[in-house]
C-alpha cells in the first residue's frame, strides 16, 4: 500500500531507461575507458609494459622506432600507464563501447610511420 | 588498552605491539589450548576474525586473529609440517568451524575435535595430498595435477 | 447449409470465438506487461510491432519452435495431456460470457456454476501436471497450487453468488441483463467486488499470490519441467485465464457490455476489461509475494467471513 | 517425509553460485549444509606471485560491489608494514569513497531483497536510485565499479570543486530516497509479512558464531570497525553506529537504510572540512620485512587483510577474510526452522557476496561433476553440529 502514490506518479513520468541503440547515454567527462597512444611522441622507454598489471602492452623496437601492441581484451582500464608515461603520449579516450566479434580485432598495433592498426579499432 | 593478565604473558614466547590496538603473540604448541581457553573465557575475546595459515619452510605457522572492542590480537602457533595437528577451538568459539575447514583444505592441518573437516572450497575430486598453499608445489605442478584428475 | 448454422459457426471460430479470444489474450498480456513496466519507470516491450504489441505473439511462436523435452522420470501420458487440458479448460468458460452483445454465444440458466466448476478443474489439472513431472520443485509447486486453491476457492464462489442472488438468475448473461438498469453490482455490492478481485488475482497466481511459481524459491514452481510447445500452451492458458478473470469481473460486477450510446456494446466490454487489467497490474506492481501460510490464513480469517457478510447484506 | 532441496548453485535467487543443501519436510527447513567453492579463483596464491602494485588490481577484483573496501584494507596493511603516513586529504577522500560505496551497496542489496520477496517494483526503484551514486563515482574516479582510485600511499585522483558540487546535489536526492524506502519498508504490510520474525539470530548466537556487519548490528550488538578500530579519517568524523534489536530480516533492512542516511551525513561532514594538500606519497617498490593486520568496515561487515612481507617486492602471504564467510555459519543457524519461502529472503538478508567469501584455493571448479544428491554418506553436518551445542 505504501508505494501507491509513487506508482501513480510514475504513470505520467517518462521512463528512466534508455532505448539503447537509438538513445545513447553520454559518458561522464572524467571517464577512464579505452587507452590510445600518440605513437609519434613515444620515446620507447618501456615503462608502460612494466607497470601494466595485466600485461596488456607490448613494446617492440627501441628508441624512436618503438612500436606498441595493445591487447584491449586484457586491459583493466586502470590508467597506470597513463600516469607513468614520461612524455604523456598515452591518453584515456571516453569510448566505452568495446564489444568485438572476433578476438583478432581486440589487439591494436601502433606502427611508427603511419598509424595503421592492422585491425579496425571500432567495428560498429 | 586493557592489559592482558600477567600469567599469560610469561607463557608467550614473544610479544610485539606494532601500534595501538594491535598485538602479535607467539605461543608454543604445548600451552596453546590453555592460553586460548583463558583468552576466550577471561579476556573476553569472543570474536574470532579468522585463522591464517602460512607455510614457513619446515613448519606451518597458524595465526588466530582474535578481536575485542579495543584490541586485535594475533596469536601465532607453529606446528610441524609432517603431521600438522592442532586442537580444534570450535567448542570455545563455534564460529571457527568454517575457518578450520578452510585451513585444512589448503594446508592440510587437521584440527582434532572439529565435527566435519570435509572440503569447503576445493572440489570433490581434488587430488588428495595436494595442499595449494604449501610452498613445495608451484602453480604449474598444481595445474598439471588437476589436469590429470 | 442454412445460413443460420454458418453464422454460428463463424461466430464460434471467428468473431467472439477463437480468433477474437486469441487476439484478446495476447492483447491483455501486452497491456499487463506495459502497465507494470510503466509503473516501474521503464519501457516494457518495445521492438516487436508498434510499441511492442506483438511481443506476446513473438514469445508464443518462439516457444513453439523450442525443443520440447520430456524428462525420463515423468509419467509421459499425463505430462503431455496436461498443457492441452489446462488450455482447453481456461478457454472454455470464455464462450459463456457475453462479450459482443447482451447474451453470450451459448447461454443457459446455470452457466455461472459451469464457469466456477471449470475454474476449479483448471487447478486440478495443474496439480496433475505438477504430480506428473516428478521434479522436487514441481511437487512442492503442485502442493502449493492445491493449498492456494483451498484458500481462495470458497470466498470466490461466495463473491460470485452475490450478484446471482440479487439478479435472481444463475446465468452470466442473465446477470448482465439485470444490471441493464444502470445500477452495477460493483456499486451495490462493493465488498463482493473487492473480494472477487482478490480471489481472481489468487486464481491467476499473480504477484501477491504467485506462491506456486515463486521463481526465487522453487524456480518455476509446477511449470518447471515443461518446455517448448507445452510451455507455450501453458503460458497461453495463463493469458486466457487473465482474460477470463477480467471478463468475469466485468460481467458480474461492472455490467458487461452495457454501454449508454456507443454503437457497438463490445467496445464497452473492451474498455472495462482494460480497466480490470489496470487494477490487476497495479496490484501486481504494488505488493511483495505472500507466504503460502499467510495466503491460507488471510483467506480463511478475512476473506470468507467478509464474503458471508456480503451475502447477508445482499439477502436482507 | 524429508525432501532434500538443493538451493543453488544455479538458482534464480542467487546471483553467485553457492549451494545450501536444505533438508525440508512439509515447508519447514530442518537442516542446511553450505558448500562453497564454485567460483574459486585462488587469489591469495596469485597474490604471492605479483608485485604489490599489481596486487592492488587483483585484490580489487575479489568482489565487484565492495572492491574499494578490499583495496583500502590491503593498502592500509602494506602502508603499516612500510610504516608511512598517508596525507590527511587522502584519508578524507578514502573515507568519502568508502561511504559512497556503502550507499551503492545498500541500494543494490535493498533491490535484491525486494526481488527475493517478489516485490519487483522495489527492485526496479532501488536500482534506479543506485544509478545516482554510480554516476557520482564515475565523475570522481572515472569508473563505475572497480574505481582504481586507491593505491599504496594514498589516492590517485583528487576531488575537484566541480565534482564536490555535483556530489552535494546527488547526496540530497539519495537522502530523500533512503527516507522514502525506510517509510515503505516500515509500513508495507506484505514486506513486513515476509520479513518480521524471519531468519531470527539471537544476540548470543550472533556473538558465538562471530557474525559481522549489519547482521550482528541487527541483533542489537554494536560492533563496527569504524568505531572500534578507526582507520582513514573515521576518528575525526562524528557518526553513530546504528543497531536495531529486532534480530530479523526486517531489522536488517532498517539497519542498512539508516546506514545510508549515516553515510550521507559522513560524506557531507568530510566534504565540508576536506583538508588540502597533496593526495599521494611516493612509496618504494620493495617492502621491508614485517607483517600487518588491517581491518576495514566493508558494506557487508568486518573485512580483514593480513599481509606478510619479506623485503622483496612480492608479498609472502596475503590472507583475505571477507565478511560473507563470517556470516555463513550464522546464516545456517537462521535458516533452520524457517519455511522454504523464507530461504531466499534470509539468504539475501546477510547480503551474501560469494565471490568475496572464497578466493583461497587454486583451481576454478569447472570440472565439478553434477552433485548427485542421493549420496548416502551425506553427513547432516548442521544437524550433528547442533546436537553437539
Amino acid at each position: 500500500m505504501a508505494m501507491e502514490k509513487e506508482l501513480m506518479k510514475n504513470l505520467t513520468k517518462k521512463p528512466i531507461t534508455l532505448r539503447y541503440p537509438s538513445e545513447k547515454a553520454t559518458p561522464v567527462e572524467g571517464i577512464r575507458a579505452k587507452v590510445a597512444w600518440d605513437i609519434e611522441k613515444c620515446i620507447g622507454c618501456g615503462l608502460c609494459p612494466q607497470v601494466c598489471p595485466s600485461k596488456a602492452i607490448e613494446l617492440t623496437g627501441k628508441g624512436s622506432e618503438a612500436e606498441i601492441t595493445y591487447y584491449l581484451d586484457r586491459c583493466l582500464f586502470c590508467g597506470e600507464c597513463v600516469d607513468i608515461c614520461p612524455t604523456k603520449t598515452i591518453k584515456t579516450t571516453s569510448e566505452f563501447e568495446l564489444a568485438f566479434t572476433s578476438r583478432k580485432e581486440t589487439t591494436i598495433y601502433y606502427k611508427r610511420s603511419t598509424i595503421s592498426p592492422d585491425s579496425t579499432e571500432e567495428s560498429h | 588498552m586493557k592489559p592482558i593478565k600477567g600469567t599469560l604473558l610469561e607463557k608467550a614466547k614473544e610479544i610485539r605491539i606494532p601500534r595501538a590496538r594491535r598485538m602479535f603473540m607467539t605461543i608454543n604448541k604445548t600451552d596453546f589450548w590453555k592460553s586460548m581457553k583463558k583468552l576466550v573465557d577471561s579476556e573476553g575475546f569472543r570474536h574470532l576474525s579468522t585463522i591464517t595459515g602460512i607455510d614457513v619452510g619446515s613448519k606451518i605457522e597458524i595465526i588466530y586473529h582474535l578481536t575485542r572492542e579495543d584490541l586485535v590480537l594475533s596469536l601465532k602457533v607453529k606446528t610441524s609440517k609432517k603431521n600438522p595437528v592442532l586442537p580444534s577451538i570450535v567448542k570455545l568459539i563455534p564460529g571457527a568451524i568454517l575457518y578450520e575447514r578452510e585451513v585444512h583444505d589448503f594446508l592440510g592441518v587437521t584440527f582434532e575435535g572439529n565435527p566435519d573437516l570435509s572440503p569447503l572450497l576445493l572440489p570433490d575430486e581434488w587430488p588428495s595430498g595436494i595442499c595449494p598453499l604449501r610452498k613445495e608445489w608451484s602453480s604449474q605442478d598444481i595445474w598439471k595435477a588437476t589436469e590429470e584428475s | 447449409m442454412v445460413p443460420e448454422e454458418i453464422v454460428t459457426l463463424l461466430q464460434i471460430f471467428l468473431f467472439p470465438g477463437f480468433l477474437f479470444l486469441f487476439f484478446l489474450a495476447f492483447f491483455s498480456e501486452w497491456v499487463d506487461r506495459k502497465l507494470v513496466a510503466k509503473f516501474q519507470n521503464r519501457y516494457g516491450p518495445l521492438y516487436t510491432g508498434p510499441k511492442g504489441i506483438l511481443q506476446p505473439v513473438a514469445d508464443f511462436f518462439k516457444l513453439l519452435a523450442k525443443e520440447d523435452i520430456i524428462p525420463t522420470a515423468t509419467d509421459k501420458t499425463v505430462f503431455s495431456i496436461v498443457p492441452i487440458l489446462v488450455l482447453a479448460l481456461s478457454m472454455a468458460p470464455l464462450f459463456l460470457i457475453p462479450m459482443i452483445d447482451f447474451s453470450a454465444l451459448v447461454w443457459f440458466e446455470g452457466d455461472l456454476i459451469v464457469i466456477m466448476s471449470i475454474t476449479t478443474l483448471v487447478i486440478i489439472a495443474m496439480f496433475m501436471g505438477a504430480w506428473a513431472s516428478t521434479d522436487r520443485f514441481s511437487t512442492i509447486g503442485g502442493m502449493r497450487v492445491g493449498l492456494q486453491m483451498l484458500g481462495y476457492e470458497i470466498p470466490m464462489t461466495i463473491a460470485m453468488i452475490g450478484p446471482a442472488i440479487s439478479s435472481k438468475s444463475l446465468s452470466v448473461s442473465g446477470i448482465v441483463q439485470s444490471q441493464a438498469g444502470g445500477l452495477w453490482y460493483a456499486i451495490t455490492q462493493p465488498l463482493g467486488f473487492a473480494i472477487a478481485m482478490i480471489c481472481l488475482l489468487a486464481h491467476l497466481q499473480k504477484v501477491p499470490f504467485d506462491v506456486p511459481e515463486a521463481e526465487s524459491e522453487i524456480v518455476a514452481g509446477w511449470m518447471v519441467e515443461f518446455s517448448g510447445k507445452k510451455l507455450a500452451l501453458l503460458r497461453l492458458a495463463k493469458n486466457f485465464e487473465l482474460v477470463l478473470a477480467g471478463s468475469l469481473l466485468v460481467s458480474l460486477y461492472l455490467g458487461g457490455p452495457l454501454g449508454f450510446w456507443l454503437p457497438h456494446p463490445s467496445f464497452y466490454f473492451f474498455l472495462k476489461l482494460i480497466v480490470c487489467i489496470f487494477i490487476f497490474s497495479n496490484l501486481r506492481a504494488l505488493f511483495a509475494r505472500f507466504r503460502i501460510d499467510q495466503v491460507l490464513m488471510g483467506a480463511w480469517k478475512y476473506l470468507t467471513p467478509l464474503a458471508l457478510l456480503q451475502i447477508i447484506l445482499v439477502v436482507i | 517425509m524429508a525432501i532434500r532441496i538443493p538451493f543453488g548453485p544455479q538458482h534464480p535467487a542467487l546471483k553467485e553460485p553457492i549451494n545450501f543443501m536444505c533438508e525440508v519436510s512439509d515447508e519447514k527447513v530442518l537442516s542446511v549444509r553450505p558448500r562453497l567453492g564454485y567460483i574459486h579463483r585462488g587469489i591469495e596464491r596469485l597474490a604471492e606471485e605479483r608485485t604489490y602494485n599489481q596486487d592492488l588490481y587483483l585484490i580489487e577484483r575479489i568482489c565487484g560491489i565492495c572492491s574499494f573496501a578490499h583495496v583500502t584494507c590491503f593498502s592500509q596493511a602494506v602502508e603499516e608494514v612500510l610504516n608511512i603516513e598517508i596525507p590527511p586529504r587522502a584519508k578524507y577522500i578514502r573515507t568519502i569513497l568508502a561511504e559512497m560505496e556503502r550507499i551503492q551497496n545498500h541500494f543494490l542489496w535493498l533491490g535484491d531483497v525486494g526481488h527475493e520477496m517478489g516485490f519487483n517494483t522495489l527492485f526496479m526503484y532501488s536500482w534506479r536510485d543506485r544509478e545516482v551514486v554510480l554516476r557520482l563515482l564515475e565523475t570522481i574516479s572515472g569508473k563505475r565499479v572497480n574505481y582504481a582510485m586507491n593505491t599504496i600511499g594514498g589516492v590517485r585522483r583528487d576531488i575537484t570543486p566541480t565534482v564536490i558540487e555535483s556530489l552535494e546535489r546527488g547526496l540530497d536526492r539519495l537522502e530523500e530516497r533512503a527516507k522514502y524506502y525506510k517509510e515503505v519498508c516500515a509500513k508495507d504490510p506484505t514486506v513486513l509479512g515476509r520479513t518480521v520474525g524471519v531468519g531470527v539470530l539471537s544476540p548470543i548466537d550472533a556473538l558465538d558464531l562471530c557474525a559481522v556487519g549489519p547482521t550482528i548490528r541487527a541483533s542489537g550488538i554494536s560492533r563496527d570497525v569504524r568505531a572500534d578500530d578507526p582507520y582513514a579519517a573515521y576518528n575525526e568524523i562524528p557518526f553513530r553506529v546504528i543497531t536495531y534489536d529486532g534480530c530479523d530480516v526486517a531489522s536488517r533492512i532498517m539497519v542498512r537504510l539508516d546506514e545510508i542516511l549515516e553515510s550521507v551525513s559522513i560524506i557531507r561532514y568530510a566534504l565540508d572540512n576536506l583538508p588540502n594538500g597533496d593526495v599521494r606519497v611516493r612509496v618504494p617498490r620493495r617492502v621491508p620485512e614485517g607483517e600487518a593486520v588491517s581491518l576495514v568496515e566493508a558494506p557487508r561487515g568486518e573485512n580483514l587483510h593480513y599481509v606478510r612481507a619479506d623485503g622483496t617486492e612480492k608479498p609472502v602471504r596475503v590472507k583475505v577474510r571477507a565478511p560473507t564467510l563470517a556470516n555463513i555459519p550464522p546464516l545456517c543457524k537462521m535458516l533452520v526452522g524457517g519455511s522454504i519461502a523464507d530461504i531466499p529472503v534470509v539468504v539475501a538478508g546477510i547480503d551474501p557476496c560469494i565471490a568475496c567469501a572464497e578466493r583461497v584455493a587454486f583451481v576454478d571448479t569447472a570440472t565439478e561433476k553434477r552433485w548427485v544428491w542421493n549420496k548416502e554418506e551425506l553427513r547432516g553436518y548442521a544437524k550433528k553440529w547442533y546436537q553437539k551445542k
